[in-house]
C-alpha cells in the first residue's frame, strides 16, 4: 500500500468513429503487483492496453509513468520506457521464424546485421523458461498452433525486459498446465519489482494471481483498487454486467435414450494427428471433447466437417454418409462449424456484422438468387440482440468489435442456420462471464430442440458443465468416454495428462 | 517530297521547297492523330508534322495523344468530327480498324488524309500518302544481293520490327522476294519492338543463333542503334548491315564508315508533314505544285531509296534524329 | 438498467440504416464516391473552361461514352474478379482472341451465309472459354492468378496472331453493323450495352447471393470455405464471367472498327485494373464497387477527351495524367473519410 | 515430465534446424526452389537438344546472363517492394527517365568535361528520387501503390520524353564504355554487377534488421507497427531502394546500348513482377526470396534465348511461353510441396 504508483492513469478517453471506447478511465499500478482488469466484452480493456503501450493515442486524459506525465509517440517510445505488452489479437508475423518474431523491432544487431545465433539462443532460453522446449526458434510462426503462438508472444514480451508487463487474455488459449507455468513466471517477475497488468475473463485465475482489481464498464472505471482475494464474485459480476447471475451452467435435461443418432463417426483417421475416432451424437445431446491443447481435437472437428481430407473412416449425418473432404456436402447435410481461430477462419473482418452472420444461410434469404437485404438484417439484428453483441448495429464492420463480440458473431452464423449438427471449437474463448452463460443457455436450447452438438473446450469445467457426455482425447486418440456427471475435473485432468507423468 | 535535300535551312525536319502554294490562304484547322510515339520514327512523324504546320500562318494544328488503342484513336477522330475541323491527317494504328470512322469523317465533309497505313476503303480518304513497306524490303534485298554478289551460300539475317504489324510483314515479304531473285533466303529472323533496347536484346540473341553471318537487314534504325551496340559487344564484324527508315544516327555511321552499317533504306518520317501539306492544299482547293493536275492527287506513294556512303550527304540533312 | 443507455448511445452513433430504392442507391453511390464525383466534375469543368461548347456538347459527351463503353464492360467484369481476390492480366489478349476468332468465322468464305448473331455468340463463347481456363488454372491448378493470367496473356495473343495470320480481319456482315451502329432514343447501342452491363453488374454484386459470396471469397477465402461456400467453383465462375465480358467487349470493338485483330485490346489489363482500383475496389479483395469502377472509367476517358480537345503536348499530357490520377485518389480519400464511409 | 513426450512429438514434425554457411545456403536455396531449378534445367536441356553447341557455348551463356542482368537488378529491387506488401508499376518509366537524364547530361555540351562517374551518380540519384516520391505518395499520402505508381509511370515517361525531346541520346564518354564493357576474369562487368546486387540483396533481406522488418511490414503491418517499426518510413525506404535499383539498371542499359531513351524499360514492370512472382514471392507480401527471383529472371531470359536459337515465330513463342510459365509454376508447387516446405 505504501509503494508509489509506477503508472497512473487519469481520465483517459479514446474515441473511434461512432464509438467511444474509453470514456474516462482511472487507475494506478504499483511496482511489484499484479493488477487485474475486469470487464465485459467491449468494455474497453484492450483499448486501454493499446493506449498504455503507445499503440493508440488517447484523445483526453493523463498518463503518468514514474510520476511524470508522458505521452508515448508510439510503441517504440513505450518499450523504451519499459512497458511491454501482449496483445489480445496476436501480434505476430506469419512467415517469420519464432526467433525473428521475438526480437522484431528490437533486433539483436551490429550495424544492421542481425545476430541470428544469439537471437536463437536467447529465444530458446525464453521458451524453456515458459515451459516450451518443444517450440523450435526456427519454426515459422504461422505454422504454430494458437497456443504456441501465445507462448511466443509471451516470450517476446519477456525479451523486452520491461518494468510493466501488460497481458491481454494470455490464458484464453492455454491449458491448465501452461497457465500454471505462466503464473510461476509472473510471480518471479513481481518478486523482482516488475508490475503486471493482467486481463482475463476467468475469475478463478484472478483470485489466484491478482493483487488488486479494476473493473471497467462501458469504457469507464466503475471500481478500482479492490482486493483480488477479498472481493466477492457476485459483487464483481454485478459491477461488470449490472446484473446478478444465478447459475452459470443451465440445467441439463436427460437425453432421450431413444433419440435418433444424428452424427455418427466411425474409425475416423487423418493419418497424422489422430486415428480411429468413433463418435456418436444423438439428437438433443451435447458431447464435449476434453483434452490438452494440441491433442488434435480441432483436427477431429475439421475433418468431420470436411474441411480436411480424412485418410480413413466414415462420417454419417442422419444415416447418410458424407463425401470425404467436402465442406459443401457437410453444410448441405446440416452441419455447422464454429472454428477455433475466429479471425483467420471465421470472420470476414472488413464486412458488416449481418453479412458475417448470413453468409452460410444466403439461400434462405434469396429467391432466384436475389437477396432480401432487409430480411437478412432483421434476422441478424434479432440474433445479435439475443447474444448481446455490443455495440449494437448490424451494419458495423466486424473488425471494430472487441474480441469477445467477434466470437458471438461467428456463433450467431450457425444459430441462424438451424443446423442438425453443430460443431463448436472453443466457443467461449475470450467471452465474458455474462455472455458465456448466455451462450451456454443457447447451446442448451438448441440441444433441447433436437440439434446434435459437439463442443471442444480447453476449460474442463465448461466441458463438464455443459456436455451430457464427455470424450477425453489424448494425442489424437479417445481415451475415455462417458456421461459427464460420472466424472469430475481432477479425473479428466488425470486422464489427459496420463502418460505425460515422468 | 521530304527526301529532297533542302536549301532553306530551318532544321532538318520536313524538307520541301517553298513554292507559290505557300502563300497564306483561308484558315485551315487540321486534326492530327498517330499511334503512340513509342519509338523514334513515330516520334519524328509527329515532330515533323508539327514543324510543317508551324510554317504556315493559315494552319491550326491539333495534335492528340498518340495511342495504340484503336478504340481511343477512333474516339479522337470522332472528337475531331464533333469539332468540325477542316481536315484530319490520320496515321492509323490499324488502317482497317480506323476505316469506318474515317468514312464517317468524309461523310461529314471533312478532308481526310491517310498516312502510312492504308485504309480499307478508297472512300475513306481524300488522299493517301504511303510509304512503301514492300518496296523497302525490295530495296534492302536488292542491295544485299548486289553486295553479296552471287555468294550462293551466304547467311542472311533479318531483324524485323513489331511482328504483329502488317507493315512488318510487307517489309519481310519484299525482302524475301528480292533475295529469292538472287537465290538467297533469310536464314535467321528475329523481331524486336522498334526500340533501342529491344534491338539490342534481339540482336544479342540473334548473334548467338547464327555463328557466322554475311548480311543483316534491320527494319528500323531506332532499334538499329541497339543492334549496333550488340554487334559491338559481341566483337563480331564478319558481316555488313543494312538499316531501315533512315535515321540521322545511322546515316552518320554510314558516312563515317566505321560501324557495321553500310547502307540504310529510307522510310520517310516526313509522311505526316506531307499529309499536313496535302490537307491544307486540298481544303484550300489548291493544286500540287509541279504537277499539271488541278487537284491534289488521290495517292502519293513515297520512294524507298537506299542510302550508302556515296549518296549519304544528300539524305543526311532531312534524316530524322531518333 | 445501464444497458439501455449503452444501447441508446450505440444507436445514436450507428450509421443511419440504408433505405432501398433507386434514390437511395444513387445517393449512396454518389456518397461513397464523393471524391470521384468531385474529380469527375472538376475534370468536366476543366473541359468546359478550356474547350467551352466543344466539350459540353451532346455529341462530344456521346463520344466519351462510346469510348468508355468497351473498356467499361471489361472493367465491370474485372471488378468482380478483383473483389473476389483475384487479378486478370489476360483481358486484352482475350478481347483480341475473341475478336479474331469471331471475325475469322465471318470473313472466311462463310461471310454471306452466317447470321451476325453467330459472330456475337462465337466471341462470347471464346471469351468465356478463356476465362474458364484461367479460372480452372487458378482455382484447381493453384497457379497464382498473376502468373496464370500472364501466361494466358502470352498464349492468347500468340493464338490470335496465328489464327489471324497477323492480318486484320474485316467484317462485312450487314446486319451486324446495322445493329450496333444504331441508337436507342439517341443513345448509341454500344453505350446502352455498357449501361446494361454496369447496371446488371451492380445488381449481381450487391443484390444476389453470387455477389455476396464474391465479397466473402475475396475477403477471407478460408472463412468462406468454412462457411460452406465452394470457393474454387466460385473462383472459376468469376473468371468465366470476366471472360464473357471480354467476349462482349470484343463484339463491341468489332462493331466499332469493323475488324478483328490480334492487336486489339492492347494494355486493356492496365486500363481496366486502374479504373477498378481508382474506383475504390481493393486489390486485396473483399471490397468492390461497380459505381466506383464506372466513375473510374469515366474519369480516364474524360481525361483523354479533354486532352484531345486541348491540343496539349503529348508528353505534357502524360505528366498531367499522372498528376490528375493522384489528385483524384487523394480527393476520394479525403472526402470519403469526411463523409464517414 | 509430460513435456518431454510432447517435445519429442513436436521435434519430429519440426523441419531440420538450418545450418549457416554457404553450402547450407545453396542447399536451402536449391531446396526451396527445386521446381524452378528443375524448370530451368529442363529449359537448358531443351536448348542443348534443339540448338546443341550453339546453346551450350560459353559466349551464349554469357549472352543470357548479360541479358538477364538489367532486368535482374530491377527484379531484385522489386522483390523487396513486393515482400514489403507493395507493388511498383513505374520501374520501366524510372529506368527510362534515369537513362535520359543521365545521358542528357553527358551529351549536352558537357560531354568532354564530365567524368563518367557523374553519369552513374545522376542515374542513381534520379532513380532514387523517383522511388522516394513513390514511397512518400504511398506511405504518407496513402495512395494505393498500384495507382500511385501507375501515375508515376505516366508522369516519368512523359518527363523523359520532354527532357529527351523524344530523341535517343547517344553516349560517347570513353571512360564509361571502357569500364562497363570490360570483363572481370572473363565475366562481363554487367553480369558482375547483377551478381553483386543479387548477393547484396540476399544479405539485406535475410541477414539484416532491414530485411526482417521488410517481411514484417509486408506480412502483418499492424503487428509490425505494434512491434515499434515505423512502417511508413520503412515503406519509403523500400520504394527508394527499388528506385536506386532502377537507376542502376538505367546505367547498365546505357552501357549496353550506348544510349539513353524515353523508350527504354518498356514493360519492365510486367517482366520484373513476373520474375519475382514466379520465383515464389507472395504478391500479398510477407514472403519473398531473392534466389527465387534470380531463377525467375533466368528462366525468362533463357526462354527467349532458346526460342531465338530455334528461329521460332514470335506468335508460336508467345503460345509456348504461356505454356512453359504454367508448367514451371506447377512444377515448383508440386516439388516444393513434396520437399515439405
Ligand atoms: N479499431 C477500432 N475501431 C472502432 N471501434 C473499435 C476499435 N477498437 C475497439 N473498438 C471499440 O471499442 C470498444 C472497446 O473494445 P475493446 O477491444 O477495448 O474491448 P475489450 O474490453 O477488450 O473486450 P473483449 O473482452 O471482448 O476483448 C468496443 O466497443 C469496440 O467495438
Ligand atoms: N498446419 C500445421 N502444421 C504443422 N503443425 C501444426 C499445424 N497446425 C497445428 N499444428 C500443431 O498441432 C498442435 C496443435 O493442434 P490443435 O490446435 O489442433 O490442437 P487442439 O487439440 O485442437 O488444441 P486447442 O485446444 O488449441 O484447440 C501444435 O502442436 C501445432 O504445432
Ligand atoms: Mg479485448
Ligand atoms: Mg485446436
Amino acid at each position: 500500500m505504501t509503494a508509489p504508483a509506477l503508472l497512473s492513469v487519469r481520465g483517459v478517453v479514446k474515441r473511434f468513429p461512432g464509438v467511444t471506447a474509453l470514456g474516462g478511465v482511472d487507475f494506478d499500478v504499483r511496482a511489484g503487483e499484479v493488477h487485474c482488469l475486469l470487464g465485459q466484452n467491449g468494455a474497453g480493456k484492450s483499448t486501454l492496453i493499446k493506449v498504455l503501450s503507445g499503440a493508440h493515442r488517447p484523445d483526453e486524459g493523463e498518463i503518468r509513468w514514474r510520476g511524470e506525465v508522458v505521452s508515448f509517440s508510439g510503441p517504440t517510445a513505450a518499450m523504451r520506457s519499459g512497458v511491454a505488452a501482449i496483445y489480445q489479437e496476436l501480434d505476430l508475423v506469419a512467415g517469420l521464424s519464432v526467433a525473428d518474431n521475438v526480437f522484431l523491432g528490437h533486433e539483436l544487431s551490429t550495424a544492421g546485421f542481425t545476430h541470428r545465433s544469439e537471437a536463437r539462443r536467447r529465444t530458446r532460453a525464453l521458451l524453456d523458461r515458459l515451459g516450451h522446449p518443444d517450440i523450435s526458434p526456427d519454426r515459422d510462426v504461422g505454422r504454430l498452433s494458437v497456443a504456441h503462438q501465445q507462448i511466443v508472444s509471451m516470450a517476446r514480451a519477456l525479451s523486452l525486459d520491461g518494468q510493466l508487463l501488460i497481458m491481454d487474455e494470455p490464458s484464453a488459449v492455454l491449458d491448465p498446465d501452461e497457465v500454471r507455468v505462466l503464473f510461476g513466471i509472473i510471480r518471479e517477475l513481481t518478486a523482482q519489482g516488475v508490475a503486471v497488468v493482467y486481463i482475463s475473463h476467468r475469475l478463478a485465475e484472478i483470485r489466484e494471481i491478482g493483487d488488486r482489481v479494476t473493473v471497467l464498464k462501458d469504457g469507464r472505471t466503475v471500481a478500482t483498487g479492490l482486493d483480488a482475494r477479498e472481493v466477492r464474485t457476485p459483487e464483481l459480476i454485478g459491477m461488470m454486467t449490472g446484473r446478478v447471475l444465478e447459475n452459470v451452467f443451465p440445467q441439463r435435461k436427460p437425453v432421450d435414450p431413444a433419440a435418433p443418432e444424428v452424427l455418427c463417426v466411425r474409425g475416423l483417421t487423418d493419418g497424422d494427428r489422430f486415428a480411429e475416432v468413433d463418435l456418436t451424437v444423438h439428437a438433443g445431446e451435447v458431447v464435449g471433447l476434453a483434452g490438452l491443447v494440441g491433442s488434435g481435437r480441432s483436427e477431429i472437428l475439421e475433418t468431420i466437417y470436411g474441411a480436411r481430407k480424412s485418410a480413413g473412416g466414415t462420417v454419417e449425418v442422419d444415416g447418410r454418409r458424407l463425401r470425404r473432404g467436402s465442406v459443401g456436402a457437410a453444410v448441405r447435410a446440416g452441419m455447422g462449424l464454429c472454428p477455433e481461430e475466429r479471425k483467420s477462419q471465421g470472420l470476414l473482418l472488413d464486412q458488416a456484422v449481418y453479412r458475417n452472420i448470413t453468409v452460410s444461410s444466403l439461400s434462405a434469404f434469396a429467391s432466384f438468387g436475389f437477396l432480401d437485404d432487409r430480411a437478412e438484417r432483421d434476422r441478424a439484428r434479432g440474433l445479435t440482440e439475443a447474444l448481446d453483441v455490443r455495440p449494437a448495429g448490424v451494419e458495423r464492420v466486424v473488425r471494430g468489435l472487441s474480441g469477445g463480440n467477434q466470437q458471438k458473431v461467428v456463433l450467431a452464423r450457425w444459430l441462424l442456420r438451424e443446423c442438425r449438427v453443430l460443431l463448436l471449437d472453443e466457443p467461449t474463448r475470450g467471452v465474458d462471464v455474462g455472455a458465456r452463460s448466455e451462450i451456454y443457455e443457447l447451446v442448451r436450447e438448441l440441444a433441447d430442440s433436437g440439434v446434435a452438438v459437439v463442443i471442444v473446450s480447453s476449460e474442463v469445467e465448461e466441458v463438464l458443465g455443459l456436455a451430457d457426455r464427455v470424450l477425453v482425447v489424448r494425442e489424437g486418440r479417445v481415451v475415455h468416454e462417458g456421461p459427464a456427471d460420472e466424472i469430475d475435473e481432477s479425473r479428466v485432468l488425470d486422464l489427459v495428462m496420463e502418460g505425460h507423468a515422468a | 517530297t521530304g527526301n529532297t535535300p533542302q536549301d532553306t535551312g530551318g532544321g532538318n525536319q520536313g524538307g520541301g521547297v517553298r513554292v507559290a502554294n505557300d502563300e497564306p490562304g483561308e484558315k485551315v484547322v487540321i486534326g492530327f492523330s498517330a499511334p503512340a510515339a513509342d519509338h523514334g520514327w513515330m516520334a519524328a512523324i509527329t515532330n515533323a508534322a508539327k514543324a510543317e504546320a508551324g510554317k504556315y500562318s493559315d494552319v491550326e494544328l491539333r495534335v492528340v495523344e498518340g495511342t495504340n488503342d484503336v478504340n481511343l484513336q477512333i474516339s479522337q477522330v470522332e472528337t475531331f468530327i464533333n469539332d468540325k475541323v477542316d481536315a484530319i491527317v490520320l496515321l492509323p494504328f490499324d488502317g482497317a480498324a480506323l476505316t469506318p470512322v474515317a468514312l464517317k469523317a468524309m461523310k461529314a465533309g471533312i478532308t481526310v488524309i491517310n498516312v502510312d497505313r492504308e485504309f480499307d476503303s478508297p472512300f475513306a480518304a481524300r488522299s493517301t500518302v504511303l510509304g512503301d513497306n514492300y518496296g523497302m524490303g525490295v530495296s534492302a534485298g536488292t542491295y544485299v544481293c548486289e553486295k553479296l554478289n552471287g555468294k550462293s551460300d551466304a547467311v542472311v539475317a533479318e531483324i524485323a520490327g513489331i511482328d504483329s504489324l502488317p507493315l512488318t510483314q510487307d517489309r519481310s515479304k519484299g525482302f524475301a522476294d528480292a533475295l529469292s531473285g538472287c537465290g538467297l533466303k533469310v536464314s535467321n529472323r528475329v523481331a524486336a519492338e522498334f526500340t533501342v533496347e529491344s534491338g539490342e536484346r534481339a540482336a544479342a540473341n540473334l548473334l548467338q543463333a547464327a555463328p557466322k553471318i554475311d548480311a543483316i537487314w534491320n527494319h528500323d534504325d531506332d532499334q538499329g542503334v541497339g543492334v549496333a551496340a550488340a554487334v559491338k559487344n559481341s566483337g563480331r564484324g564478319e558481316f555488313f548491315m543494312v538499316g531501315g527508315a533512315g535515321s540521322a544516327n545511322v546515316m552518320r555511321e554510314i558516312q563515317a564508315d566505321n560501324g557495321p552499317h553500310k547502307a540504310t533504306v529510307i522510310y520517310p518520317s516526313t509522311q505526316g508533314a506531307d499529309g499536313i501539306r496535302l490537307a491544307r492544299l486540298a481544303v484550300q482547293n489548291k493544286s500540287l505544285g509541279d504537277l499539271v493536275e488541278v487537284e491534289v492527287p488521290r495517292q502519293v506513294q513515297l520512294y524507298a531509296p537506299v542510302v550508302t556512303k556515296d549518296n549519304v550527304d544528300r539524305y543526311l540533312p532531312t534524316a530524322f534524329e531518333s | 438498467m445501464s444497458e439501455d443507455t449503452a444501447a441508446a448511445v450505440a444507436k445514436e452513433k450507428a450509421p443511419a440504416v440504408k433505405e432501398s430504392g433507386l434514390s437511395a442507391l444513387l445517393g449512396s453511390a454518389a456518397g461513397r464516391n464523393t471524391g470521384l464525383v468531385v474529380a469527375l466534375v472538376l475534370l468536366c469543368l476543366g473541359g468546359v473552361v478550356t474547350a467551352g461548347d466543344r466539350f459540353a456538347d451532346v455529341d462530344n459527351l456521346l463520344t466519351i461514352l462510346r469510348l468508355a463503353a468497351v473498356i467499361g464492360v471489361v472493367s465491370v467484369g474485372m471488378t468482380f474478379v478483383i473483389t473476389g481476390g483475384g487479378i486478370d492480366l489476360s483481358v486484352g489478349a482475350i478481347v483480341a482472341l475473341s475478336s479474331v476468332w469471331a471475325t475469322t468465322l465471318a470473313t472466311q468464305g462463310l461471310a454471306n451465309d452466317i447470321h451476325w448473331i453467330v459472330i456475337v455468340l462465337t466471341a462470347l463463347l471464346v471469351g468465356g472459354a478463356c476465362g474458364l481456363v484461367n479460372g480452372v488454372l487458378i482455382a484447381y491448378g493453384k497457379v497464382v492468378a498473376f502468373i496464370a493470367t500472364l501466361a494466358s496473356l502470352a498464349a492468347a495473343r500468340g493464338l490470335a496472331e496465328i489464327i489471324s495470320n497477323r492480318k486484320t480481319q474485316i467484317v462485312n456482315v450487314p446486319g451486324f453493323t446495322a445493329f450496333f451502329d444504331a441508337s436507342v432514343l439517341g443513345v448509341p447501342v454500344l453505350v446502352v450495352i455498357f449501361a446494361v452491363v454496369a447496371a446488371g453488374g451492380w445488381v449481381l454484386l450487391n443484390r444476389t447471393t453470387f455477389g455476396r459470396r464474391t465479397f466473402a471469397v475475396g475477403g477471407n477465402p478460408e472463412a468462406a470455405r468454412l462457411a460452406g461456400i465452394d470457393v474454387r467453383r466460385h473462383t472459376v465462375m468469376l473468371y468465366s464471367l470476366l471472360g464473357l465480358c471480354c467476349g462482349l467487349a470484343a463484339v463491341m470493338l468489332i462493331a466499332r472498327t469493323t475488324t478483328g485483330s490480334a492487336t486489339h485490346g492492347g494494355l486493356y489489363e492496365l486500363d481496366a485494373i486502374a479504373a477498378v482500383v481508382i474506383g475504390g475496389t481493393l486489390l486485396t479483395g473483399g471490397r468492390g464497387t461497380i459505381a466506383g469502377t464506372v466513375f473510374g472509367v469515366l474519369i480516364f476517358t474524360t481525361l483523354s477527351n479533354v486532352f484531345t480537345l486541348n491540343n496539349l503536348s503529348i508528353s505534357a499530357q502524360a505528366v498531367a495524367k499522372g498528376a490528375i490520377i493522384v489528385v483524384a485518389v487523394l480527393l476520394q480519400q479525403r472526402l470519403a473519410r469526411r463523409s464517414g464511409a
